[in-house]
């Protein structure tokens, strides 16, 4: 289970263990944050939503693709959804590889498709509203229903 | 029957998080089109879709059984 | 305490939790674990050595400089000495920053730093031998005695 | 009085962890060269030099109590 939807607390060790191996020298983790604000806006807390079991196959996917990249790698994905608090943590992903720079592309690359690809949706709530943050500004388009399958790092 | 699911903001202008369809030899584009003049939602062309959990193009032909996602744009991470 | 040099186990928790912010919004971690394989010769276990007192005012140093570069980053370092078994933690980096990107450079920035100018030193044991681990081919020289000021990413 | 001290593959070599040296004056260079040849060591030239806990230059200038650090290429991390 390298790849999980949880409504608890992520206890980070817990992945990163899932990761750690002989054969590895180096393990990078991202930690996803609840700050409390942005672009100036003071949000109050977090809602996170996900189509559970579709996000789990496509954090899977993500992994495949890792370990087409990176084939010494090993890659663990967890995200919390419901209600977050601000420092709250809602998504760790840890990947061990034998050398430091694998360890840190092949982080990267993930973040970046999970932004992409996994059905999660957030909702910010400030005192005076809420939204759900997505592309509201309608500046993506899929023409063809579905996403490129392509490798962004921004 | 086609069981379509709606997550996020699309959930919320349509009031319901699933709806069913009969539209099996449909195309997703026609769905799209009918759900969209039924709940009067206009900004489908940003929603991606899926079907029983795979990404699908706008073409793909529905059959019956078949769970539909309609997936605006995601902000996971 | 955001600088440390320990002989016991690095509690990874811990030191994520000194860069946890609520301006925050990325965690990165890299976490140096004791690889059994380099290079096809098999380690057994390692040695660290520090020249303890210089190595955490030169931990602290490479924070002073990703504060000036990530003004918002916060970060902690703790190196393990002492022996080490294979999987075992040697160095943990957390450095948290609002946005992603920053967390990542940073991160690499910070271990591409230690291994230039932290005084500390691994030996390899294998089963027919051990050596000091640094430049035993000699292929850098320090004309002046020191290390340049410059920045590294490899 | 200047105490001198050695880490790692150095500290083998040498065989103690410090020495103390009667150098007072006199540069790191003179100091490395004077190590070199008492103790037989002949890579100083990639081994950096710290004066109480800061890395110093070779025309560094030694004062009495100064504490030395020879430090060869680091391998932490």
């Amino acid at each position: 289970m390298n790849y999980e939807i949880t409504r608890n607390a992520i206890d980070i060790q817990e992945v990163i263990d899932k990761v750690i191996s002989r054969n590895a020298g180096a393990v990078t983790t991202f930690i996803g944050t609840v700050r409390e604000m942005t672009y100036g806006k003071k949000t109050l807390y977090l809602y996170y939503e996900a189509y559970e079991t579709m996000a789990v196959k496509k954090l899977e996917g993500i992994g495949r693709e890792i370990k087409e990249r990176w084939p010494e790698s090993i890659t663990a994905i967890t995200h919390r959804v419901g209600k977050l608090e601000i420092t709250d943590t809602a998504v760790v992903i840890a990947i061990s590889t034998p050398h430091r720079n694998d360890a840190y592309e092949a982080n990267r690359y993930a973040i970046e498709r999970i932004k992409e690809i996994v059905p999660i949706w957030k909702k910010e709530i400030w005192e005076d509203g809420e939204e759900w943050i997505g592309n509201q500004k309608e500046t993506v388009a899929y023409p063809k229903g579905k996403p490129e399958e392509k490798e962004i790092y921004d | 029957m086609i069981k379509v699911l709606f997550f996020a903001h699309l959930k919320d202008s349509i009031g319901a998080d699933s709806i069913t369809l009969q539209m099996s030899g449909e195309s997703i584009s026609s769905l799209k089109k009918a759900i969209s003049e039924q709940y009067k939602v206009d900004s489908l062309h940003t929603v991606m879709a899926a079907v029983n959990e795979e990404f699908a193009d706008e073409s793909t032909i529905l059959a019956d059984g078949d769970i539909v996602a309609l997936i605006p744009p995601v902000s996971g991470g």
